[in-house]
């Protein structure tokens, strides 16, 4: 740990900000076109980025100011730790748990700020986005537990290189087709898209979590959705499909899997938030439980 | 119904109760007693102390104990414990019973009003059975009887008293007196004997020749006060029977 | 015989015991329990043939055959008992009659009507 | 003075002079009293013939290390209690002698049927002290069937002596020894339920909840302490140490005492009034202690049953003494009424932790070695169910505790202001002398080798692995 | 210093205390907080009485590694909690006895720690639980005094058992030697290890001993609810340890049937364990009441430290020890902050409080990083054990246990969330407006706390480097930690790197807040409400069932507490059927039982 390390990271996040955004944009005209319409330039999301942050704003008061910025720290700590195929800006720190773990903070940040606005609606969105996050992560978490017992290793990069060299498929998705279904349903979850996206719920509580935002407040929080969308679908991306050997490689992985998704949300109506819930526990649970097992007790697709 | 299923529970329990004394062979059979295998054994020869083959009465003297009633031998001297406790009961009852009923204040009055002959006839045998009564206290260390039928008596003329004539009243506190003096001097008497020889309640006197009356120690001593004892408690106890609520 | 008929008679009185509801009835059940195990006892002395347990002038000798003389000194002891117990309980059921005015124990009421 | 029987007589000479001095009788008792208490320190161990006529044939005293402790903590307690109740003592002063005499003969007599007698004197001073609170059904129903329990002991006991020809504890004991006991079920079964009815063992015990349930400070705590400590000594005597058992009559004892102690437990757990929960705690300790001489340990036993009769004099006397004062004792309405008794509540309190066995009382030290001598007997479901009335008996006690000490509603903080307004006035020598009790019991507690080696008597019954009667007594003989 | 001096200390400082107060109440309760601090200094520099056995009266002591790090967190415990003694004072009803009973309990507690034969182990035992009885009527509830002795007794007893069971077996109450037959006999073993274990399971409040927690921990004064779910219920998990630890559990079980290569015995607690995980957490989203919902927080935390101690091995025993450690500060310093606002506000419920912050900032940091801690999410201590624990059960692969341990620290974000959006942040209800913060002297424990979650989430190796000495002590492998790199099979931790990539984005995500336009300062009020007018801050504040959707899913759960309230109502039933049945006025009733006693028993006993 020196020096370098974090000029590294600062690149990583700097370029992480530039490659997501441009996905952002692009499958915002993924979508249009899906939807028959021309949509949006694909840079149109930088544009609402620093559009956003250039705007005169108004706070609630230092938790308002405070919670965005640990928020926003916390997100970016954590895509440090995430490895960009071979690429690391940090040696063991790729560990899944602590992913997911310090993913949290900036949940709880921007959760913390949005409650600290004093807006009720905003509460009532952060209570809906926990709930959902009780929903997707324990199917996925029940997962990932069974991968560590099977491959005895917890770490992202390490996930990744033991489905390298095999061709398409050596990748854990295809090796393990259940746990890849529950992921990529997990992975809806996580990124908030449609059918699981009730928490934001443009149309029927008015404007869920973000309500209160505007001005720089707002561009940090576009910020910090680029960097979590980017750490969800990474996880997913090395541990079901192989990485990169390259980043080059992981990257298009990356771009397909999240544009995949995006898809995915377009055709699909909204789970209310208890549904979500039922929905959740009922059949990715079971599925994860019934992958789980396999591995466990029969080995299949280990090795 | 529930008559039935008495009897029903009553009848099986005696069935077992019947079985359960009578299948044992160790209970000896009614009137085949072997007095060998009891401690009775020893007080009719009266050798618990010293061997004694035969007693024979009017001959055998300074025995352990000169009564030559078995019976009273045994409830004053070889049991005489016994019937100090006896006479407690008595005494605590007849306590109770003043407790209980001690504090009305009314009298009973008769349904009927006792004719002359009643009323004298009363006063006359009066004297007649509470001599008797005592005859019979004092006589119980030779005579069937003893303290308890002779104070049972003399309580019973003091009923007929009562019955005779509705104003009479016992002097209630002569007689606590006695009945207090004569506990009092059983028990001394007992203490008596623990100082002089080392047990309690131990006929410290000489017995005598068996069937005399002045014989057998303490036993006539004891029975008189058992007598006057029981006399006492029981009148006591009539006395407050009497007794009813005041009407307020 | 007589030890049969005392043990019916004990059972007689918790009869009366277990069935009547009358106070004075009750003391009276219990007394012809106590007289039936007062007959027990002395019957438990009897020896067939036997004299009365008193040297006398005719039954001068203590080499005769004598019932049991220790069952009849502790029937004496039992009967004082009994009355003793029998004068309180009479005492007692006198004062139940002032308190309740009743002699039924049905009447008089339960536990937990104090 | 070595003679014990002067522990009988003396308050009985007492009693029968207390007739004729009717002003005094208050200081005969005490005298009395304090004799006692005396003279239980001075008396020396052995065999004591009455009139001098040898046992079997005359009626002996036994005075061994086990009824030796026994007559003095009765006594101690005795005079404790009187002390502590004494604006309460001056119209049963008689009573109380004959009480006092009675009980010491039943725990030192070495003969069954002088038992029966002592049994009926200490029995009607009974039914005369529970008039007391002129709830005279109550009396009846146990003057009813303590008779009836004498009366079948007297029928057992008359069977035993056609079979044996003796009265003689030691007599018939050692007789028994050479005997198919599995015949005796009839007249030992008898005797049972004659001790029993006045062990308060389930389902023999009908008279319990309203005598003890209305009895006042003093009469509560004598018979719970004093009169049920001397009736279950009495049991363990002639139970644990003098009739041999069948197996048969051992296992139907042990399940009456089980059954005793849980429904004494659950029963005590559904009341709400002290004076209740503190009698239906009784009979289960009654059942507690029977099963326990039943199954033959002795040492253990004594320790607990000290336990049960020590804190319940405490306890009985506070709980009559509020009933009296407060004219009620249910516990819903004396809430925190500790607050204002902080000693009493001390003491009560001390005493039923002790009671639920809990460490650093004297209970918890009882309580493992009633463990250790169940399971050195591989008595494991005995000994379970003792556990699990101790989890009843806790709940309740604790409840019990928590609504003297802590007034307030549910939801809001306990506070002074919810005191009940109910007064109640401890006097001097109710304070001390609880208070000492408890201090007692706290010492014990904490130095247990204190009870073990310096309470002499104790000594001896722990040595004593299986202390047999029959062969002490020979001397006697 | 001796320990043997140390324990005679503290009851003899319990007793001082006690006279104290008597004369002047707020002296006493600084006295607590001078003792308890003495004794703190006095184990913590009495590390190297390690390995020393002592006697008093007839307690055996042996001071071992673990009982000496238990130790130590109970008198840390105890002591920051002292520091708020003197503000309830006048609040208690009894506040002599209240001094008493605290440094009493303290005292009991170290020595269950030293025990070093059972009798003085249950001795102890049952001492801190009686004396702590009396301290939770002196708060809210009556009845959670009694349901803890009740439930806190049916473990005590069981032990109980299970202690004598043994000593008949083995002759020896030393704890060394008693359960070291129980290795070749697995029958015998199963029995001792659960009836043994039963004391712990109430203590920790593992499921269905867990409802004593929120009655009791919610209810009880607030200045021992710290101690209720900070210290107490580790004692549960030092009997937990005792049971797999010193008991050769896993060298008795070596021939059951195995799960994962988990006995089953073992298993099935650890089953138990989960579900209180689970429990817990369902119930803690729900609470209204911030103190009930700590405590079902400790409940499912509860959850974590069996299984880890369960386990045995050399990841999440050294977890699930650290975890206690963590839990214990970050728990009694949650409940502190909520006694610092309930001193002020005299409220606990969520849904009367809101907008805290702005009149208590420090309780609300203090806040924030204990739950934060709780839930195990870095840089706190808490993550550090968490993810020992989760490291660990995924090595063995135990999804079903591993799934509630996912369940419960996702499901802890939610219940960690509920108090600090409700009560901290949202609205300031006008009655609190004039409300003063916290003083000096309850910041101090507060920080101390806080800060303590902090450094032990950054530099753990100072406590694991103790909690591989016990490793090793008991003769498992310590946990490998180098620096303050944490290797386990499956993977690293430094936390060190965590903290500085944590601190790093912070960083930067400041630097980019401050170069952005500066913003607008305006009141709660001011804010978006679709064109409505509201001037009621009280409404206008969501805390009532915050998570309405998700709590109806499981609204009609089953219920313990119902169950053995139920249980409770039949034993009073029962006990009124013993009273109608046996006792009556008259006579004739008991004479028939008699009777038909002895009708049933001569039927077996007599030859006919």
């Amino acid at each position: 740990m020196n020096i370098m390390n974090f000029i590294y990271a600062f690149l990583l996040l700097v370029f992480v900000f530039l490659f997501q955004t441009s996905i952002t944009g692009i499958n915002r005209k993924v979508m249009a076109r899906l939807q028959r319409r021309r949509g949006p330039k694909w840079y149109q999301q930088f544009i609402d980025i620093f559009k956003a942050m250039s705007k005169s704003s108004t706070t609630h008061g230092w938790i308002f100011d405070f919670g965005v910025i640990m928020a926003l720290g916390g997100i970016m700590a954590t895509t440090i730790l995430i490895p960009i195929g071979p690429f690391k800006a940090f040696a063991d720190v790729d560990n899944i748990f602590i992913v997911s773990y310090l993913l949290a903070v900036g949940m709880l940040g921007m959760a913390m700020s949005a409650s600290g606005s004093g807006n009720p609606w905003a509460s009532i969105g952060v209570s809906r986005a926990l709930t959902n996050m009780l929903a997707y992560d324990v199917p996925f978490m029940v997962l990932i537990v069974s991968f560590i017992y099977a491959f005895k290793t917890s770490s992202l990069s390490g996930f990744a290189a033991l489905q390298q060299g095999a061709g398409i498929l050596g990748w854990n998705f295809f090796r393990f087709p259940l746990g890849g279904i529950v992921a990529l349903i997990c992975l809806q979850g996580m990124l908030g898209k449609k059918p699981f996206d009730s928490f934001i719920a443009p149309a029927e509580i008015a404007s869920g979590p973000m309500v209160e935002y505007g001005g720089r407040h707002l561009g940090m929080l576009f910020l910090l959705h680029e960097f979590s969308t980017f750490i969800e679908v990474s996880i997913i991306v090395h541990i079901f499909f192989g990485g990169g050997a390259t980043p080059l490689e992981f990257m298009v992985k990356y771009a397909l899997l999240y544009t995949f998704m995006n898809i995915i949300s377009g055709v699909f109506p909204r789970f209310k938030i208890d549904q979500a819930v039922k929905f959740y526990y009922k059949v990715p649970l079971a599925l994860a439980f019934i992958q789980g097992l396999i591995i466990i007790f029969t080995g299949l697709g280990v090795s | 119904m529930k008559r039935i299923a008495v009897i029903i529970l009553l009848g099986v329990l005696g069935f077992f109760i019947f079985s359960g004394i009578y299948s044992n062979e160790a209970f000896t059979e009614f009137g085949n007693v072997d007095l060998n295998n009891r401690v009775s054994n020893k007080f009719i020869t009266k050798s618990v102390t010293d061997e004694n083959d035969i007693v024979e009465f009017g001959k055998s003297s300074n025995l352990e104990t000169g009564s030559a009633n078995y019976v009273t031998s045994i409830v004053v001297n070889y049991r005489s414990f016994d019937t100090l406790g006896e006479v407690t009961v008595l005494f605590i009852s007849s306590l109770g019973v003043a407790l209980l009923l001690g504090t009305l204040g009314g009298k009973l009055t008769h349904k009927y009003r006792a004719n002359f002959i009643l009323r004298v006839g009363a006063k006359t045998i009066f004297p007649l059975i509470a001599l008797t009564g005592i005859y019979i206290f004092i006589h119980g260390h030779l005579t069937p009887g003893g303290g308890f039928p002779g104070g049972s008596m003399i309580a019973s003329a003091v009923l007929l008293l009562y019955l005779a004539d509705e104003n009479f009243r016992a002097k209630m506190s002569s007689f606590k007196l006695a009945e207090s003096f004569a506990g009092s001097l059983y028990v001394l008497i007992g203490i008596f004997g623990l100082l002089t020889s080392g047990y309690f309640l131990n006929n410290f006197m000489n017995t005598g020749v068996i069937g005399d009356l002045f014989s057998a120690g303490i036993i006539p001593i004891v029975y008189v006060l058992v007598g006057l004892k029981v006399g006492s408690e029981l009148t006591g106890i009539i006395t407050d029977f009497l007794k009813v609520e005041v009407d307020e | 015989m007589i030890q049969y008929v005392s043990i019916v008679l004990m059972l007689i009185g918790i009869y009366g015991l277990l069935i009547d509801r009358n106070i004075i009835k009750i003391i009276v059940a219990l007394n012809i329990f106590e007289v039936g195990l007062n007959i027990f006892i002395v019957s438990v002395g009897f020896v067939s043939g036997g004299v009365a347990p008193i040297l006398t002038s005719v039954n001068s000798n203590s080499a005769l055959i004598y019932v049991d003389p220790l069952p009849q000194a502790l029937v004496l002891t039992s009967i004082v008992i009994g009355l003793g117990t029998t004068a309180l309980a009479l005492a007692i059921a006198r004062k139940m009659y002032n308190a309740y005015n009743s002699l039924d124990l049905d009447e008089i009421g339960g536990m937990d009507n104090d | 003075m070595t003679n014990p029987v002067l522990l009988i007589v003396v308050p009985l000479l007492l009693a029968f002079l207390s007739v004729a001095l009717k002003n005094n009788k208050k200081q005969l008792l005490f005298i009395a009293a304090v004799f006692n208490v005396v003279g239980v320190f001075i008396i020396e161990n052995g065999s004591y013939v009455i009139g001098g006529f040898r046992a079997p044939y005359g009626i002996n005293l036994n005075l061994d290390a086990y009824s030796h402790l026994a007559v003095l903590v009765i006594n101690i307690l005795f005079l404790l209690i009187i002390t502590m109740s004494n604006e309460k003592t001056k119209e049963f002063s008689t009573v109380l002698l004959v009480a006092l005499a009675g009980l010491n003969g039943m725990l030192l007599t070495g003969d069954l049927f002088n038992l029966f007698v002592f049994l009926e004197i200490v029995s009607i001073t009974g039914y005369i002290l529970s008039t007391e609170s002129k709830k005279y059904k109550y009396s009846f129903n146990y003057l009813i069937l303590g008779t009836i329990g004498s009366g079948l002991y007297l029928f057992g006991l008359i069977i035993l002596y056609a079979i044996f020809g003796s009265l003689n504890m030691a007599d018939i004991s050692f007789k028994m020894l050479s005997y198919d006991t599995g015949k005796l079920v009839v007249p030992i079964f008898l005797m049972f339920i004659g001790l029993a009815v006045e062990a308060k063992l389930i389902p023999f015990n009908g008279w319990v909840r309203g005598v003890y349930g209305n009895a006042n400070s003093l009469i509560g705590s004598l018979f719970a302490s004093v009169y049920a400590g001397t009736i279950l000594f009495v049991f363990g005597r002639v139970f644990g140490q003098v009739l041999v058992l069948s197996e048969y009559l051992v296992a139907v004892f042990v399940a009456i005492g089980v059954i005793t102690l849980i429904a004494g437990e659950v029963a005590a757990f559904s009341k709400n009034k002290i004076r209740e929960i503190l009698l239906f705690s009784s009979i289960a300790q009654s059942g507690l202690v029977a099963l326990l001489f039943v199954t033959g340990l002795i040492f253990p036993t004594v320790l607990q049953l000290l336990n049960n009769i020590i804190t319940k004099a405490v306890m009985f006397t506070i709980a009559g003494k509020i009933s009296d004062d407060a004219d009620t004792d249910e516990a819903d309405k004396l809430k925190g009424i500790f607050a204002n008794n902080k000693i009493i509540g001390v003491s009560f309190t001390v005493s039923a932790l002790s009671l639920i066995g809990l460490p650093l009382f004297y209970g918890f030290y009882s309580k493992i070695n009633l463990l250790l001598g169940l399971f050195s007997k591989i008595n494991y479901f005995v000994a379970a169910f003792i556990l699990l009335a101790t989890i009843i008996e806790g709940a309740y006690f604790i409840r019990l505790l928590v609504k003297l000490w802590t007034p307030g509603e549910e939801g809001k903080e306990s506070n002074i202001k919810f005191v009940t307004d109910r007064k109640v006035e401890f006097d001097f020598n109710k304070k001390v002398i609880a208070f000492m009790l408890s201090l007692i019991i706290l010492l014990a507690g904490i130095s247990p080798s204190l009870v073990k080696t310096n309470l002499f008597a104790m000594n001896k019954l722990l040595n004593e692995e299986n202390p047999s009667y029959m062969f002490e007594l020979k001397g006697g003989m | 210093m001796d320990f043997n001096a140390l324990i005679l200390f503290m009851v003899f400082s319990a007793v001082l205390s006690y006279l104290v107060s008597k004369s002047n109440i707020k002296l006493g309760a600084y006295s607590t907080i001078l003792f308890s601090l003495i004794s703190l200094i006095i184990l913590f520099l009495g590390r190297n009485n390690i390995g020393n056995e002592f006697s008093l009266l007839y307690m055996n002591f042996r001071v071992t590694a673990i009982g000496w790090y238990f130790s130590l967190i109970m008198i840390l415990i105890y002591s920051m909690t002292a520091f708020f003694n003197p503000y309830w004072m006048e609040k208690i009803l009894y506040p002599s006895s209240y001094n008493f009973l605290y440094l009493f309990s303290l005292a009991a507690t170290v020595g269950l720690f030293f025990a070093a034969d059972l009798i003085t182990l249950f001795i102890f035992w049952e001492v801190v639980v009686w004396s702590s009885t009396f301290i939770v009527p002196l708060g809210k509830s009556r009845k959670a005094a009694v349901v803890y002795f009740t439930i806190s007794s049916i473990g005590s007893m069981a032990t109980l058992f299970a202690i004598m069971f043994v000593y008949s077996k083995s002759g020896t109450f030393d704890i060394n030697e008693a359960f070291k037959f129980l290795a070749s006999e697995p029958l015998t073993a199963t029995f001792v290890f659960f009836t043994f274990i039963t004391a712990g399971l109430t203590k920790i409040g593992i499921f269905p001993f867990h409802i004593w927690l929120p009655l009791a921990h919610g209810n009880a004064p607030h200045t021992f609810s710290p101690v209720l779910s900070g210290g107490l219920v580790k004692m549960g998990a030092f009997i937990a340890y005792l049971s797999v630890g010193i008991l050769p559990a896993y060298k008795a079980f070596s021939t059951s049937m195995t799960i994962m290569g988990i006995p089953f015995q073992i298993y099935l607690l650890m089953v138990l364990g989960a579900i209180s995980i689970v429990v817990g957490t369902l119930m803690a989203i729900k609470q209204d009441d911030v103190k009930k919902l700590i405590a079902y927080s400790s409940v499912a935390n509860g959850g974590y430290i069996l299984i880890g101690i369960l386990m045995m091995d050399q990841v999440t025993f050294a977890g699930s020890l650290m975890h206690i450690f963590n839990h214990a500060i970050a728990s009694a310093a949650a409940f502190l902050t909520i006694a610092a606002i309930a001193h002020r506000t005299k409220t606990t419920k969520i849904s009367e409080l809101g907008g805290m912050i702005h009149k208590m900032p420090v309780s609300y940091v203090v806040y924030l990083i204990s739950i934060i801690s709780l839930a195990g999410i870095p840089p706190m201590g808490g993550f550090v054990s968490k993810w020992l624990i989760v490291q660990g059960l995924a090595s063995k692969g135990l999804i079903f246990i591993a799934f509630a341990a996912f369940f419960g620290s996702i499901g802890s974000f939610l219940y960690v969330f509920r108090p600090l959006a409700g009560l901290f942040l949202g609205q300031l209800a006008p009655k609190y407006e004039n409300i003063k913060p916290s003083t000096l002297v309850m910041k101090i424990p507060m920080v101390i706390l806080a800060s303590m979650s902090v450094f032990f989430g950054i530099f753990p190796k100072y406590l694991l480097e103790t909690i591989g000495e016990i490793q090793t002590s008991i003769g498992i492998d310590p946990i490998m930690i180098n620096g303050d790199t944490i290797t386990t099979i499956n993977g690293v931790l430094n936390t060190n790197k965590v903290a500085a990539i944590f601190g790093f984005g912070f960083v930067i995500s400041l630097m980019i807040f401050l170069v952005l336009p500066k913003s607008r300062k305006v009141g709660l009020m001011d804010t978006y409400t679709s064109a409505e007018f509201i001037y009621t801050p009280e409404l206008y504040h969501y805390a009532n069932s915050f998570y309405a959707p998700f709590e109806r899913l499981y609204k009609n759960h089953p219920s313990v507490e119902k169950f053995l309230g139920k249980f409770a109502v039949k034993t009073e039933e029962l006990g009124i059927l013993v009273n109608s049945l046996f006792f009556s006025h008259k006579p004739s009733v008991t004479v028939l039982w008699v009777m038909a006693i002895a009708t049933l028993i001569f039927l077996g006993g007599v030859d006919i």
